[in-house]
């Protein structure tokens, strides 16, 4: 129960990243490498911003100012390349990365920040004999309201329709007369405000923030959107919630005595890779072939 | 006559729609063989399974009277399957593109894919390669330059036989676009094949380059004493060079003849209607 | 993309063999005024670990277009399969105290283990390839970064520990310095070997570019779909550049492990690989030459002459912003700057030639002149 | 446009090789000591705060005297940032800056790395809380004040024996040397004495570790060993303070730090830590060292933000003062010398009695400090000294 439990809390806040991959790959068609470090950085403005202000004050300003950093990354590094091979961009994406890490370790010393208390969701509760936190409870709650407040968004605002248009046919709907530009640019604030999200609620739950917070994270959200077919947002959230209990389960299960604890990420690669191989297109993504 | 490629009752689906039904078609040693149809008829489709780009959802391919491509609808389609002969093939066969132009088989593109950073001597160069002996090891430490010296020679002979020597050292995506055409034919050829394909390989050129094509398409021939089975839209370049015609609408065959029977189908006329009369 | 003419030709081959003459002079010199921890030996050795890796990255990335994000894996398989047979005999047991008896006892010559490396790189690249080769472009990025994540895991998995050491860093390894101690070459052992190896490594992967094999690649990377019609076997050449590349990275892996002396999992991660990237994009995609240029420039600026942005003096200014971590940031900013503005990097697609800097000297005072755009340096394909 | 940069790139690479190469000149009544720690990286910050214990003993005493002459000493800083192959580069700085002592590092592996480089200058090492027996073992430049894995595995586990523990779960992380050498050295001296051990590893960047203590509870484990990194052990404590686990948590000297009294603070868990030097053990340094970390707030950020006395800190001051002792017996500035001299140094520093055995030159050490957390006023409360035996 334990188990399963942390795994639905991990999932959920693995979703809410994933979306922001599954997004900007379905739009951009770019593996937004430094997505995981944005979460990284909602994570330390946090830390720094419960030292100045309250914290209703903190939070708000937290989702902001990561929309902000989201959305000057994709102009500064990626929209330039907008033209340029994919590699290029990819390797753009690497480089924010790096930097970000980078300007994070100078900023924190090396030192580990302690998240602060939110006072709600850090208490403890008693479900089903297991004892948890708040916001294991509401992280998988929460990722569903938000992703079926995105869905809604995707479905029937002018901007969303705007962004299906683009994710379908880049150069077809630009000719259309979409404006590009305002869809990737909110797509990348939709992104990094669940990013925030997700980043509150991960670090409430596992309160240490270091350079490499976001890395593991990030990568495990990108596989989660991968498993559920990359650019499809129902198929993120439900390859987020697999994989978080999956990788909880494959902790508790030993094999002739000899436990798998330390295999718990390579087990996550290793779905990937199986997934890759033998269904690219992931749980509910759409395949496309090549145009000769 | 030597039969060089056969095509026997090619079903192209995709999910629902049927892009190419039931054609089959046959060229003979040293023909010119065009496969013409009106837009979206289903030419490129045929095109890419007869290249290995795609499989069949039915049917078979012989190359020289061997068989090469083979497929019965299987998996999803064997629910979905609509077209005719079902259950007539059973064996699963798919030669990769490099397979077939191995076997002698080269194809050129509709929209032009030449090796971007490379020169013209590079271009056609490399498409030498397949016809190597030299292995990793000799190739690497240059112990084949025998081998290496009479690729070059061939090169030079080549570009000069398609009068593209002047511009050899010039990037392949710098040259005018005719002459792309030329490179990627000559490309093709590089390869020694016996089959040429040519994929529309007069799309988007003036009367005038149009006319320098089928010259260029003959001298081909006769130089390299091989058989061509062509896509195209230009209607004078075909009735000028083939030698034999296939017509298909909607995926289907609906006429084979000479140019001149062609040209009197009434069939051919109604599936054409407008079309031609624009195109010319 | 200029063709040289027979007479350049010859005139580049007499640059090329005075240049290459005269950085072996340097190299040799250095290494008989040098200690053996000087920096600037250091820094070359390091350099010449990093050239290997690169180039070999450069084969695969820039060369065949296969955007693969392993390195750091088969670097790691090197490093481990040269270490386990490297250690000393006598500290052996020492070394193995928390794992258990090793199951490897005996030590072969250092050029054997590195080949061996090599080798076993090779063989992996060869199984993960099968697999993953199929995938396309980002596909293949991350499914090669989780073979080399998983890889990682199972070195330092502690089953194995009797042959991996586990977690445990294997030390006492064998050194080039060691070896030639007490031979002639002893004052050639600290830069010479790293740079002999480093030679003939970049030496077959530039031989394989210019082979037939080498424009296979160059025309995969530029269209697969037409590649493939020209015959040329998709699945076959992606092997062999990547098992290829791989097995160059297991020698740097190899050589990384004699550079630093001992052996540990934990630096081979995902950020080795972007690292080496990194330099495969300032040097160039697609250029020999500047791989190598960026690799040494990169180890040089990193480990040494931008070390004074860490300690607060840099350039005799004083700075409180001069403290720990600044160096990175200034070294992302760099990168950035390339990956934006200088896509290309040094060397773009094209090669360093020593007649192009020959002709560079002779015509640098008309330059001077005024002609300042004007040929500062041949390229040549 | 890029010729030109490549240029300016040119030139200013050959301006910082002066810089970089400039401002090391040493005059003759100098002798420099070379600080080899990580400031970054993740064991940055237990490198920091032994860097802060070695300069507040340079501050105390910044010279030396040797034959009537008075010398100055120099501090020399290179950051290893926990990496290998960053540790060979920044020991070679070092040597560059002919240093004729080094001290460091806190942790092994680049100890392990940097060790070559040290001996081939015939520079003598002091290990300051690199607890890996390879690092001094077979070689005679590479010495260590503190006590070794083997050792602090044994007391921890005779120490949870005696409070009546049959089953100890460890947790280490994997590919980190320190842990596991911790984690194997326990696991093997608890069985001895009879007891059960359930190991289990986590891989690095982990973050949830939820699972781990639930496994820990079923596993019916009377105590958790959990010897890792500062920042795992921050999450390691919220995750078992989040599910109530009611059996202590025992961890090696890397818990000896105000960031776990600060994660533990008003929570519900018991901390236990074996440590080298127990805070109120010698007032006199204490409350010198909390008036020098007050003086300067960046000294402040480097101790984690707040005056509480790091074990790491007491241990960097001592071997300052170790160092200065050989120096005094070499009588001179001299690498060689001090190697020399160093085997015969006795001295009594915070932390006890540092004496070098004649095999390896490690410190001979017979008891560690068990201390506890109070989580209520977020101290370290003093438990016991404790042996093997």
């Amino acid at each position: 129960m334990d188990y399963l439990l942390a795994g639905i809390s991990v999932g959920g806040q693995y979703a809410l990243i994933a979306i922001g991959y599954t997004m900007v790959y379905g739009i951009l068609r770019l593996i937004n490498f430094a997505h995981g470090d944005i979460f990284m950085v909602a994570g330390l403005i946090m830390v720094y911003a419960t030292t100045a202000m309250p914290l209703y004050l903190s939070i708000p300003f937290v989702l902001l100012v990561t929309v902000i950093i989201g959305v000057t990354i994709e102009r500064v590094a990626y929209k330039p390349l907008r033209s340029a091979p994919r590699m290029s961009v990819m390797i753009s994406a690497i480089g924010v990365s790096y930097t970000l890490q980078n300007i994070a370790l100078y900023a924190t010393g090396g030192l580990a920040k302690v998240y602060p208390t939110i006072p709600f969701l850090s208490n403890t509760v008693k479900i089903f004999g297991a004892t948890t936190k708040w916001v294991t409870v509401i992280t998988p709650v929460l990722t569903i309201a938000l992703v079926l407040g995105l869905v809604a968004i995707i479905k029937f605002t002018k901007i969303g329709i705007a962004m299906r248009a683009v994710s379908k046919d880049f150069e077809t709907s630009q000719l259309m007369g979409v404006k590009i530009n305002r869809v990737i640019s909110m797509t990348f604030v939709i992104g990094s405000f669940l990013a925030a999200v997700g980043s509150i609620l991960y670090f409430s739950n596992y309160p240490s923030v270091v350079p490499t917070s976001g890395s593991m994270p990030g990568l495990k959200s990108f596989v989660a959107a991968v498993f559920g077919g990359i650019g499809s947002i129902p198929g993120a959230v439900v390859g987020a919630f697999i994989i978080g209990i999956c990788e909880n389960l494959i902790r508790a299960v030993s094999i002739g005595g000899v436990s798998l604890t330390p295999f718990s990420d390579a087990f996550t690669f290793a779905l990937l890779i199986v997934i890759l191989c033998v269904k690219p297109s992931g749980l509910f993504g759409e395949k496309v072939t090549d145009k000769v | 006559m030597e039969s060089v490629l056969r095509l026997c009752d090619i079903t192209m689906q995709f999910g629902g729609v049927i892009a190419v039904n039931n054609l089959s078609m046959e060229v003979n040693k040293g023909e010119i063989v065009a496969l013409i149809g009106p837009n979206g008829a289903g030419k490129t489709t045929a095109f890419n399974a007869i290249t290995g780009v795609y499989e069949p959802t039915n049917g078979a391919i012989y190359y020289k009277d061997k068989l090469v491509i083979s497929n019965k609808p299987r998996g999803k389609m064997k629910k979905l399957y609509a077209g005719e002969n079902n259950g007539k093939y059973h064996t699963v066969m798919s030669k990769t593109p490099d397979k077939l132009t191995k076997l002698g088989m080269a194809r050129t593109f509709q929209n032009i894919r030449l090796f971007k950073s490379m020169t013209v001597f590079e271009n056609v160069l490399t498409a030498k390669h397949l016809r190597r002996k030299s292995n990793l090891f000799t190739a690497t430490f240059h112990l084949n330059y025998k081998e290496e010296a009479k690729m070059r020679a061939e090169t030079l002979e080549l570009l000069e036989l398609v009068d593209l020597l002047d511009v050899k050292d010039e990037l392949a995506t710098s040259l005018p676009y005719g002459k792309q055409r030329k490179l990627e034919i000559a490309r093709a050829l590089a390869t020694n094949p016996e089959l040429l394909l040519l994929d529309e390989p007069a799309a988007g050129m003036n009367p005038q380059e149009t006319e320098e094509l089928t010259e260029f398409i003959r001298t081909v021939r006769e130089k390299f004493d091989i058989t061509i089975l062509l896509i195209e839209h230009h209607m004078n370049l075909v009735m000028d060079i083939s030698d034999r015609i296939y017509v298909i609408d909607f995926g289907k065959e609906i006429a084979e003849g000479t140019p001149a029977e062609i040209q009197s189908n009434q069939k051919v006329i109604d599936a054409y209607l407008g079309v031609a009369e624009e195109d010319e | 993309m200029k063709i040289l003419s027979p007479a350049d030709k010859k005139k580049n081959t007499v640059c090329n063999l005075i240049m290459f003459a005269a950085l072996i002079a340097v190299l040799i010199y250095i290494d008989a005024t040098s200690l053996s921890v000087d920096m600037i030996v250091k820094v070359l050795q390091k350099g010449c670990v990093y050239a290997i890796v690169v180039v070999s990255m450069n084969l695969l990335n820039g060369f065949t277009g296969l955007f693969s994000l392993g390195q750091a894996g088969f670097m790691l398989i090197g490093a481990y399969m040269y270490s386990v047979f490297s250690v000393d005999n006598a500290s052996r047991e020492m070394v193995y105290s928390f794992s258990g008896k090793p199951v490897i006892n005996f030590q072969l010559p250092i050029i054997v283990a590195i080949i061996l490396a090599g080798l076993a790189a090779a063989l992996f690249s060869f199984l993960i390839g099968l697999p993953v080769l199929k995938l396309k472009s980002d596909y293949l990025a991350i499914a090669t970064l989780g073979f080399a994540e998983i890889l990682r895991t199972i070195i330092q998995w502690d089953k194995f520990g009797r042959v991996t050491n586990g977690s445990f860093p294997i030390s006492q390894l064998n050194t080039f310095k060691a070896r030639l101690a007490d031979t002639a070459f002893a004052k050639m052992s600290f830069v010479i070997p790293f740079f002999i190896v480093a030679v003939i490594c970049i030496g077959i992967i530039t031989l394989m570019i210019h082979s037939t094999y080498g424009r296979a690649f160059k025309a995969i990377r530029d269209d697969e779909v037409a590649a493939e019609a020209m015959g040329i076997n998709l699945a076959k050449h992606k092997m062999i550049s990547f098992v290829t590349s791989s097995f160059f990275a297991g020698i740097g892996g190899a050589l990384y492990a004699v550079f630093v002396g001992s052996t540990n999992a934990a630096p081979f991660t995902s950020a080795l690989t972007y690292e080496i990237l990194l330099i495969v994009v300032i040097g160039g995609i697609g250029s020999i030459t500047g791989s190598i240029l960026a690799s040494f420039l990169y180890i040089a600026s990193q480990e040494w002459w931008l070390r004074g942005l860490d300690s607060g003096t840099f350039m005799g200014i004083t700075s409180p912003i001069f403290r720990n971590g600044f160096r990175l940031v200034v070294f992302s900013v760099i990168i950035m700057i390339f990956v934006l503005f200088f896509r290309n990097g040094i060397m773009g697609d094209r090669e360093f030639s020593s007649l192009g800097i020959y002709r560079a000297i002779k015509n640098l005072p008309g330059k001077i002149a005024g002609k300042f755009k004007k040929s500062k340096a041949e390229v040549q394909e | 446009m890029k010729k030109i940069f490549a240029a300016i790139l040119c030139v200013a690479a050959i301006c910082a090789s002066f810089a970089g190469c400039g401002g090391s000149s040493s005059s003759s009544d100098t002798i420099k000591i070379g600080i080899f720690e990580p400031a970054s990286g993740a064991n940055g910050a237990g490198g920091k705060q032994e860097t802060l214990g070695v300069k507040y003993a340079h501050d105390v005493q910044p010279t030396v005297e040797i034959d009537g002459k008075t010398y100055k000493i120099e501090l020399v800083e290179v950051d290893n940032q926990s990496a290998d192959d960053k540790a060979v580069t920044a020991a070679a700085e070092l040597v560059n800056k002919k240093v004729s002592v080094v001290l460091g590092s806190y942790g092994s592996s680049v100890s392990i790395a940097a060790s070559p480089t040290f001996k081939e200058a015939n520079i003598p090492a002091i290990g300051i809380t690199c607890t890996n027996p390879q690092v001094t073992e077979n070689n005679k430049h590479y010495f260590r004040i503190c006590f070794l894995d083997p050792f602090q595995g044994s007391v921890l586990a005779k120490y949870a024996w005696d409070n009546g523990v049959k089953t100890a779960y460890t947790l280490a992380e994997l590919g980190n040397a320190y842990d596991l050498g911790l984690a194997s050295s326990f696991k093997t001296a608890f069985e001895k004495l009879g007891g059960k051990v359930v190991a289990e590893n986590f891989p690095t960047n982990q973050a949830d570790f939820t699972s781990y203590i639930t496994n820990a509870k079923n596993s019916g484990a009377q105590a958790i060993f959990a010897p890792t990194s500062i920042s795992y052990a921050q999450l390691i404590i919220e995750a078992a303070a989040t599910q109530g686990l009611k059996i202590p948590l025992y961890a090696g000297d890397t818990w000896d730090s105000n960031v776990i009294l600060a994660a533990a603070k008003g929570k519900d868990v018991e901390i236990n830590v074996t440590t080298f030097y127990q805070e109120g053990g010698n007032k006199e340094f204490d409350d010198g060292f909390k008036k020098w970390l007050n003086a300067d707030s960046s000294r402040l950020t480097n101790n984690g933000g707040n005056d509480i006395v790091s074990a790491v800190s007491a241990m960097g001051y001592d071997s300052y003062f170790t160092a200065l002792e050989a120096i005094k017996a070499a009588k001179s500035g001299d690498a060689q010398k001090i190697m020399d001299a160093l085997w015969n140094v006795d001295y009594t520093g915070v932390t006890g009695q540092i004496k070098f055995d004649s095999v390896n030159g490690d410190a001979q050490r017979t008891v560690a400090y068990i201390k506890a957390a109070d989580n209520t006023t977020g101290e370290w409360k003093f438990v016991k000294e404790q042996g093997v035996n």
